[in-house]
């Protein structure tokens, strides 16, 4: 059992990110999409942490960025879900192919 | 006398002609405008000239100097030598014949002076700017009015040829700004001062790159080969008073420009390029009075001489000698004039007829003596009759290019002569197919010109036969300016 | 020394008669132009005889010879240091002798005009375009700057051009006047181009400064002239041509002889003024001006002058027996001896006896003014009597047009060289010349001294006699519709140049005018001028067996020789070929394809650049989507794109 | 700390005062939205007093006089907003929610000028984003409103993602985040190269360069007009000023590596809005590619680096605000009253409405910078700078850019102008605020370039 480094988490922190990437792309219903944007901002914050902690110990920043990310995020979550739900409203489906009315 | 008279006048015309009620008033003003404009023009030439009497020898008269945007070093700079009166002159008769033209257009009556004033604002402010970003202001002000006057109230296929106009011009004068910018930046105090760079050193380098960036620029103003494809479309669209100013002004920015700008400033790199430029404007000179030989429809027929006549026009400036860059002057003077007289009597014309196709008309002289008789001089004008502008203009040029020894030049210039030939087949083929012949019974009815036509014709004829019979007046007035420019240029005097 | 205010009038008057009646005339002056036009040039012309008589008889002469005076000279149009367009006026024996001839027979034609124009529409146009005519004419003969002989010869151009297209609504009249002057037009650019030259090698337009240094070998302009050759002949000597070439344009010397017949189309005496007295010998004039230059510093430009003037004078001599047209007759006869005056020329040599040659041009000049003018003018009075130019329609008219049989006759005589009439003298001089110089062309002279007698006299018996005067094509009645020969104003002018035409000849030319300025014995060989005159008489009595009486002989003689008949008829076809160069090469392999390339090439590239832009646009927008995710991967895209070309590529 | 936070605190006075009037209810909507105006107005006019320079926070505030400028410079905008969508603001029922969302989004950017740390600057991003996704819903019954909306929020989120991403890149490389402390420690590394690009892409997507841009046509579309106007002119102008700041002052170091890319990034984004922008019909969509096409000029200015790239993208703004939202007036003008927002539904305007049809015309000279227009001082200034750092390929692509430019402006002229049409939009009834409005902006497109010394105000 060997102690975690600072590239482990990186490696985690960017496959995370990846993954998120991926389901951005991928997914079609937009809370999927959402979260998988979650899953961007995670990785992020996984490195935040882990920067703070391995390289940079005696300063607090990414701590704290983290703390702020998290709570940007829910506040950007919350506008994204009332438009996903006015947009069902509207379409009457959350899927992201049915609202492709404007192109070109 | 203050300069800035000659950019208010236009603007408080412009003004004024917004807040008219009605198209008569609109016309009256736009008239007086144009009037107090050659009155100032002439009050300009008589105090240049009795400044120059009493021995003022600066190579700018008359000079003011405002700051504007300081920190780009940029500075409203007004001041005149010889050639730009003369261009003031030569505006200044077609702004007001173009007003007396077009006295019955009835659509947008308002919006057509507007910006007829307009345009002469930008040629006058172009003519007296002594800053290169002023002078490139004026420039493109003149563009969009332009564009306007053949959209609105062209003919045949207006917005064509509007867009390609508009657009050809803008692409010129981006050049042309790409050009300014390179001087700007390599001389050695950033400045946008016409005098201080003129004698200010450029490297070499930066000349070779901008002089063409300035010459093709201006030169699509000036129907440069090839870049003259705008020429036919533009004018046979505009309507009359457009096409008069197009031809008579607008022409004219260009060639003033490859002389005043690229040729003055950037002289090192001028001479690399000259032999490139008189090739270019004999190509120009010979091609486009051959494709005017092809041409049925007069204003066409106008257009491609015109793209023929602005070829003397460059090879005067591409040749650099004093007297054929005098030549490139007068030949822009007089070409101005002529080609302006050519497309009002064209306007009267097709007014009464219906048709500028030469081979539907003949024998108008009988119906109409005054516009056939103006056709005739400025047909024999056209293809250089003694006693009028056109022989002047271009035995100056011939004279000017011959003082080059080299065979070359010579070629060239005698290539150039030859053009008189094929000028004087069609002009007489446009003449004689219109005014003589048998008359033809559907103009049975036709009457000649009104009061305002045969005003402004006169005026123009009056315009030409004085640089016709009495050319030393003009000559005596640019000849010191090209000298200064000669200096610049150097290049080896002719044996004599 | 001359003054130069009433020499500069000679000139001016018909210039002020022309812009009053130009602009006020067809408003004010609708009958009264003919009068007016008319009483100025007499002005004009009065001054002009005071003019010759002051300065052959009071100041021209200094210690025996000649001088060339400059009574008046400014400076119109300076192009650089020396070099300048100066308008004035020089004095010389031969500027004053051809003020005198245009002076008089312009004030001939301007009266017969009275009558013959009479009640013409454009009356006052008329005369307008008469004294234009007749100013640039006497400008261009008293110019002291070659840039100023320049410019007047294009205004006489262009004032022939508007005579002949007098009649603007005849097509054949338009279609004339338009080859009149651009023909000559071609030829001026030959000048202009000379004038170039000269002017560059001699640094000066002034005639005087030119010739003095052009002709002196030690002058640094000469030598360069002379060394510059191209196509190894010198530049001296091809600037000489190409000014000889305006001259010949103007003269209608051979290849450039096809617009003078058309001219025809012009009023009758417009073509007495212009196409046979005065501006076609504009050219003679020319070389003639020019004439030290040629004989000293180039002979072989004057030799190129020489043998056009021959060739020249026979080819028309021969195409015009075989005419039909009396106008075009009279036209190819002044064209042929306007040949004589050409190769006198150039058989001719600078000072002393050799250049009589010199002498006997200008003499031949002023005879041929006096007899050539008198012929169209009787010409015009039987085509004014008959209504037509046509030989076959006239006949038997010696009793309707007395005065007018008489003069005429009297000039074919003169031009037909049979002593004791003016033609006889002058021709007689040329020959000698000829004969001293040149043989060849001696010969050719000859032979066309013959031919002329002949048909000149085909012309005269075939209107005059021929068929009886009965019933003509024009039916009954017409000597009630014009009362005899059309009144004084027209047999006046004919009356006094056949005084001139009759008299001319025992004017002792050579006293006045020789190539030098010194006086030239002009003595007379009996033995000599036998053969010519035998020819002559010979000339004319084939033409009265041919033509006195109506008979088929001349049909028969030309069917025999039927080649060159119709060879000659059709004028040698050189109309043709001219028509073939400009419709054909120029027009089709020229003239089309720059339009095409226009439209096409040049145009095209405009549009295309336009068009593909648009496509372009129209072929990208796939790029927007609409999809959210498909922007989200471009973003991604877009952002591994930068980072690897900006870590690994650009660094 | 108050004077120096001034505009912040007195935007935020506003959004309280509109919050307890809208609670206080019973306010007709004319009435509430001439206290927002006169509000906006007197918050403009104070921008001009008690401007003094200073840091809080311990670096994460600052404040200097260009920064209060650029501050003021959006007050104006966002002012003449409110003037010019008066019409659509009165038939909207959630007037005041609007503005206070504007209003919040606005605080955001000031806070992102005069950010002096990334996480201030993330912070007030974001503040300046979250509220426009919502503003680009506000016609809750359109559909494309709320497609608008969501395409937004959900790209906005993904660049935000990315932008954190490339943040904490740049937190592991140097271990700090302030602005002051950045350029000591920045030596372009690949890491910190591969963070830059990251933090760049973040920066692209807010000001729409290619090819992060392809969320604005649509939104830009599907959106109200008010809302496309201030995310064109207002937010753009904002993150443009901060980009500036950012480049020239934190990556300092990194220069020769973002001058290329700007310089490559402009060319795209010059000749591909130029290229999309030629087809459009919809004006919405059209202004919103020609504003691309913009934003590449505005990169040329950036491009140069030193001080007058800074002043020349600032007089850029200034003029582009009053040019686009005269532009986004008068179409609004013409959609509120006829619902058609084509182009070929101007045809023959001038006809009925000249008054209309020349504040438009000036505003699309203005754009594509012809003289007299400011837009040509503007544009000419931008390439001026530019052409500084001496590469003229740049310089003539963008002038050559200017063509094509000239081309779709002026096919609407010709609509307008030149065009015949049997049923032109009949006359259409300008209320007065509008009118002012346009008038403002007719008026500022005319002098801001002609008088020389608002430009030597900016520097």
């Amino acid at each position: 059992m060997i102690e975690p480094g600072l590239y482990h988490l990186l490696f985690i922190s960017a496959a995370l990110f990846f993954i998120g990437v991926y389901g951005f792309f991928t997914r079609r219903n937009l809370v999927t999409m959402l979260m998988s944007v979650e899953l961007i901002l995670n990785s992020v914050n996984l490195n935040f942490i882990a920067f703070n902690k391995y390289l940079w110990p005696n300063k607090l920043d990414g701590v704290f960025f983290t703390i702020f990310i998290i709570a940007i995020a829910a506040a950007e979550a919350a506008v994204a879900i009332a438009i996903i739900i006015n947009l069902y409203r509207s379409h009457h489906s959350i899927d992201v192919e049915n609202a492709e009315e404007m192109k070109f | 006398m203050n300069l800035l008279l000659l950019i208010l006048t236009p603007l408080l015309t412009a003004v004024a002609v917004l807040l008219m009620r009605n198209a008569t008033q609109v016309r009256w003003v736009s008239f007086i405008g144009a009037a107090v404009q050659l009155v100032l023009a002439f009050a300009l030439f008589f105090a240049f000239r009795n400044e120059r009497m009493a021995g003022n020898t600066a190579e700018m008269l008359f000079q003011i100097q405002y700051n504007w945007f300081p920190a780009w070093h940029i500075s409203f700079h007004l001041g005149v030598d010889g050639i730009s009166i003369a261009m003031i002159l030569l505006t200044a008769f077609v702004v007001i014949a173009g007003v007396l033209v077009s006295w019955n257009v009835e659509k947008m009556t308002k919006e057509f002076y507007f910006l007829l004033i307009l345009l002469s604002l930008g040629a006058y402010g172009f003519f007296i700017s002594l800053d290169l970003f002023i002078l490139f202001f004026f420039l493109e002000i003149a563009v969009i009015p332009k564009y306007l006057l053949i959209g609105i109230w062209g003919s045949g296929k207006k917005e064509y040829s509007a867009n390609k106009l508009a657009l050809m011009l803008m692409g010129g004068s981006a050049l042309v700004l790409v050009g300014l910018l390179g001087i700007y930046f390599n001389a050695p105090e950033k400045t946008f001062d016409l005098l201080t760079l003129s004698k200010s050193y450029i490297p070499a380098e930066v000349q070779q790159i901008c002089f063409p960036l300035l010459f093709v620029g201006f030169g699509v103003f000036t129907a440069l080969f090839p870049f003259h494809t705008w020429v036919p479309d533009g004018h046979s669209s505009a309507p009359t008073a457009g096409s008069m100013f197009l031809a008579g002004i607008s022409m004219k920015l260009g060639g003033y420009g490859c002389l005043r700008v690229a040729t003055y400033i950037l002289h090192d790199a001028a001479k690399d390029y000259s032999t490139i430029i008189i090739v270019l404007s004999v190509i120009a000179i010979l091609y486009g009075a051959f494709a005017t030989m092809m041409q049925k429809d007069l204003k066409y027929i106008n257009a491609y001489s015109s793209v023929s006549h602005c070829g003397f026009v460059l090879l005067g400036i591409g040749m650099m000698t004093k007297t054929s860059m005098t030549g490139a002057v007068m030949q822009m003077v007089s070409h101005g004039l002529m080609t302006a007289l050519f497309f009002a009597v064209i306007g009267m014309i097709y007014e009464r007829t219906h048709t500028r196709q030469v081979n539907e008309m003949g024998g108008l002289l009988k119906r109409m003596p005054f516009i056939g008789t103006v056709l005739f001089i400025v047909g024999l004008c056209s293809l250089g009759l003694p006693g009028l502008s056109g022989f002047v203009a271009e035995m100056t040029v011939f004279m000017g290019s011959w003082e080059r020894p080299d065979t070359f030049s010579r070629v060239a210039t005698i290539l150039s002569c030859l053009s008189l030939v094929v000028t004087a087949v069609y002009i007489l083929r446009a003449i004689t197919k219109t005014a003589m012949g048998p008359l033809k019974e559907q103009f049975a009815t036709l009457t000649d010109a009104r009061w305002n036509e045969k005003l402004a014709a006169i005026i123009l004829v009056v315009g030409i036969i004085a640089i016709g019979t009495a050319p030393f007046w003009l000559n005596d007035l640019i000849n010191p300016a090209t000298e200064i420019i000669k200096q610049h240029l150097m290049i080896p005097t002719p044996i004599d | 020394m001359p003054n130069a205010t009433y020499i500069a009038l000679i000139p001016l008057l018909p210039l002020a008669g022309f812009i009053m009646l130009g602009i006020f005339g067809r408003k004010y002056f609708k009958n009264t132009s003919g009068i007016i036009g008319t009483t100025l040039l007499l002005v004009s012309t009065g001054l002009a005889l005071y003019t010759a008589y002051g300065y052959f008889f009071e100041y021209g002469k200094v210690d025996g010879v000649y001088q060339k005076l400059v009574p008046l000279k400014y400076t119109w149009l300076e192009f650089s240091q020396g070099v300048s367009i100066d308008m004035g006026i020089i004095i010389d024996p031969i500027s004053v002798m051809m003020l005198v001839v245009v002076t008089f027979v312009s004030l001939m034609v301007h009266i017969y005009s009275l009558g013959y124009m009479k009640g013409e529409e454009r009356f006052p146009t008329y005369y307008a375009f008469l004294g234009l005519f007749t100013f640039s004419m006497l400008g261009l003969v008293v110019s002291s700057n070659i840039f100023q002989i320049y410019i007047f010869w294009e205004l006489v151009g262009v004032s022939s051009f508007l005579l002949i297209g007098y009649y603007y609504d005849k097509p054949s009249a338009v279609a004339a006047c338009k080859k009149a002057f651009i023909v000559t037009r071609f030829a001026d650019v030959g000048f202009l181009i000379g004038i170039l030259m000269l002017s560059f090698y001699s640094g000066t337009l002034d005639f005087n400064t030119l010739i003095a240094t052009l002709t002196s070998p030690e002058s640094n302009g000469y030598k360069t002239a002379a060394a510059a050759s191209f196509m190894g002949v010198s530049a001296l000597t091809w600037g000489l041509v190409l000014v000889f070439i305006g001259g010949a344009g103007k003269s209608a010397m051979f290849p450039l002889h096809i617009w003078l017949p058309d001219a025809m189309e012009g009023p009758t005496p417009v073509s007495a003024l212009i196409h046979a007295a005065t501006m076609v010998v504009a050219g003679v004039f020319l070389v003639a001006r020019l004439f030290p230059v040629f004989a000293i510093s180039s002979p072989g430009a004057l030799s190129i002058v020489g043998y056009v003037g021959a060739v020249s004078a026979m080819i028309a001599a021969v195409i015009a027996c075989t005419q039909t047209d009396i106008k075009r007759v009279l036209a190819y006869s002044t064209m042929s001896q306007i040949g004589y005056m050409m190769f006198a020329l150039g058989v001719s040599k600078y000072g002393g006896e050799e250049g009589l040659g010199y002498t006997a041009s200008m003499f031949h000049l002023f005879t041929h003014a006096m007899f050539k003018a008198l012929l169209f003018l009787g010409a015009g009075a039987v085509i004014h009597f008959i209504h037509s130019n046509e030989m076959k329609d006239m006949g038997g008219l010696r009793k309707y047009l007395p005065i007018t049989h008489i003069t005429f006759l009297i000039a074919c005589l003169a031009i037909a060289g049979v002593p004791p009439f003016a033609g006889f003298f002058s021709k007689e001089e040329i020959l000698l010349a000829a004969y001293q110089h040149n043989p060849t062309i001696y010969w050719i002279a000859l032979i066309t001294s013959g031919l002329t007698a002949f048909y000149m006299f085909r012309l005269y018996f075939s209107i005059f006699w021929n068929k009886d005067a009965s019933p003509s094509p024009q039916g009954e009645g017409r000597g009630e519709v014009h009362h005899g020969e059309g009144g004084f104003a027209m047999m006046m002018p004919l009356v006094l140049l056949a005084l001139g035409a009759a008299a001319a000849g025992f004017i002792p030319f050579g006293h006045f005018v020789s190539s030098d300025g010194k006086a030239l014995e002009s003595e007379f060989h009996l033995q000599f001028s036998i053969l010519p005159v035998a020819l002559g008489l010979a000339g004319i009595f084939t033409a009265m067996l041919l033509y006195k009486k109506q008979n088929d002989k001349p049909d028969k003689i030309a069917a025999s020789l039927s080649g060159l008949y119709k060879a000659a008829y059709h004028k040698f076809y050189i109309d043709e070929v001219y028509l073939f160069i400009t419709q054909k090469i120029i027009f089709n392999l020229i003239g089309r394809p720059a339009a095409w390339f226009d439209k096409n090439v040049v145009d095209g590239l405009v549009n295309l650049t336009g068009n593909t832009t648009l496509k372009i646009s129209e072929g990208i927008k796939r790029i927007q989507s609409g999809k959210v995710q498909q922007y989200a991967i471009y973003f991604l895209a877009g952002v591994i794109g930068l980072a690897l070309l900006f870590i690994y590529v650009w660094k | 700390m108050l004077t120096i936070m001034k505009s912040e605190l007195l935007v935020t006075a506003i959004i309280f005062l509109l919050l307890f009037v809208k609670l206080g209810k019973g306010m007709k909507n004319e009435s509430m939205l001439l206290l927002i105006q006169v509000l906006l107005l007197l918050n403009f006019i104070a921008g001009f007093f008690f401007n003094t320079e200073g840091i809080l926070f311990d670096g994460m505030y600052q404040s200097t006089s260009m920064i209060v400028l650029q501050k003021n410079i959006l007050n104006l905008g966002v002012y003449l907003i409110s003037l010019l969508f008066s019409s659509w603001f009165k038939r909207s029922e959630h007037m005041p929610e609007f503005f206070m969302l504007m209003l919040s989004a606005l605080l955001g950017m000031f806070f992102l000028i005069s950010s002096g740390n990334l996480l201030m600057f993330f912070l007030a991003l974001e503040l300046s984003t979250i509220p426009v996704a919502a503003m680009a819903n506000f016609d809750l019954d359109k559909k494309r409103s709320s497609e608008a909306a969501m395409k937004m929020i959900l790209t906005s989120a993904f660049s935000s993602g990315i932008l954190l991403f490339g943040i904490s890149l740049i937190y592991g490389a140097t271990g700090t985040i302030s602005f002051s402390e950045l350029p000591q420690h920045l030596d372009g590394t690949p890491l910190q190269v591969l963070a830059f690009v990251f933090l760049f892409a973040a920066f692209a997507f807010k000001l729409s360069i290619v090819p992060f841009h392809l969320w604005t046509a649509d939104v830009y579309e599907g959106a109200p007009m008010a809302t496309t106007s201030f995310l064109s002119v207002i937010s753009k102008g904002a993150v443009a000023f901060i980009f500036i700041s950012t480049l020239y002052k934190v990556f300092q170091p990194m220069q020769g590596t973002w001058y290329n890319m700007v310089m490559i990034l402009s060319i795209a984004t010059m000749i591909i809005g130029n290229l999309f922008a030629l087809r459009q019909q919809n004006i919405k969509r059209f202004l919103a590619f020609s504003s691309i096409a913009q934003v590449g000029f505005i990169l040329v200015g950036i491009s140069s680096g030193a001080k007058e790239g800074l002043s020349s993208v600032v007089y850029f703004i200034l003029i582009y605000i009053f040019s686009n939202l005269a532009a986004f007036g008068v179409a609004t003008a013409i959609e509120s009253q006829t619902g058609k927002e084509n182009i070929d539904d101007c045809k023959g305007l001038y006809q009925t409405n000249p008054f209309l049809s020349w504040v438009l015309a000036l505003a699309l000279f203005s754009l594509a910078g012809i003289p007299p227009t400011a837009g040509f001082f503007g544009k000419l200034f931008l390439l001026t700078a530019g052409a500084s750092t001496g590469s003229y390929f740049f310089i003539t692509i963008a002038a050559l850019n200017m063509i094509i430019s000239l081309y779709y402006y002026l096919r609407v002229i010709r609509a307008v102008f030149m065009d015949k049409n049997e049923q032109p939009v009949e006359k259409i009834k300008i209320d007065l605020s509008a009118k002012l409005g346009l008038t403002i902006c007719a008026a500022g497109i005319v002098l801001v370039g002609l008088l020389s010394w608002i430009y030597d105000y900016i520097q």
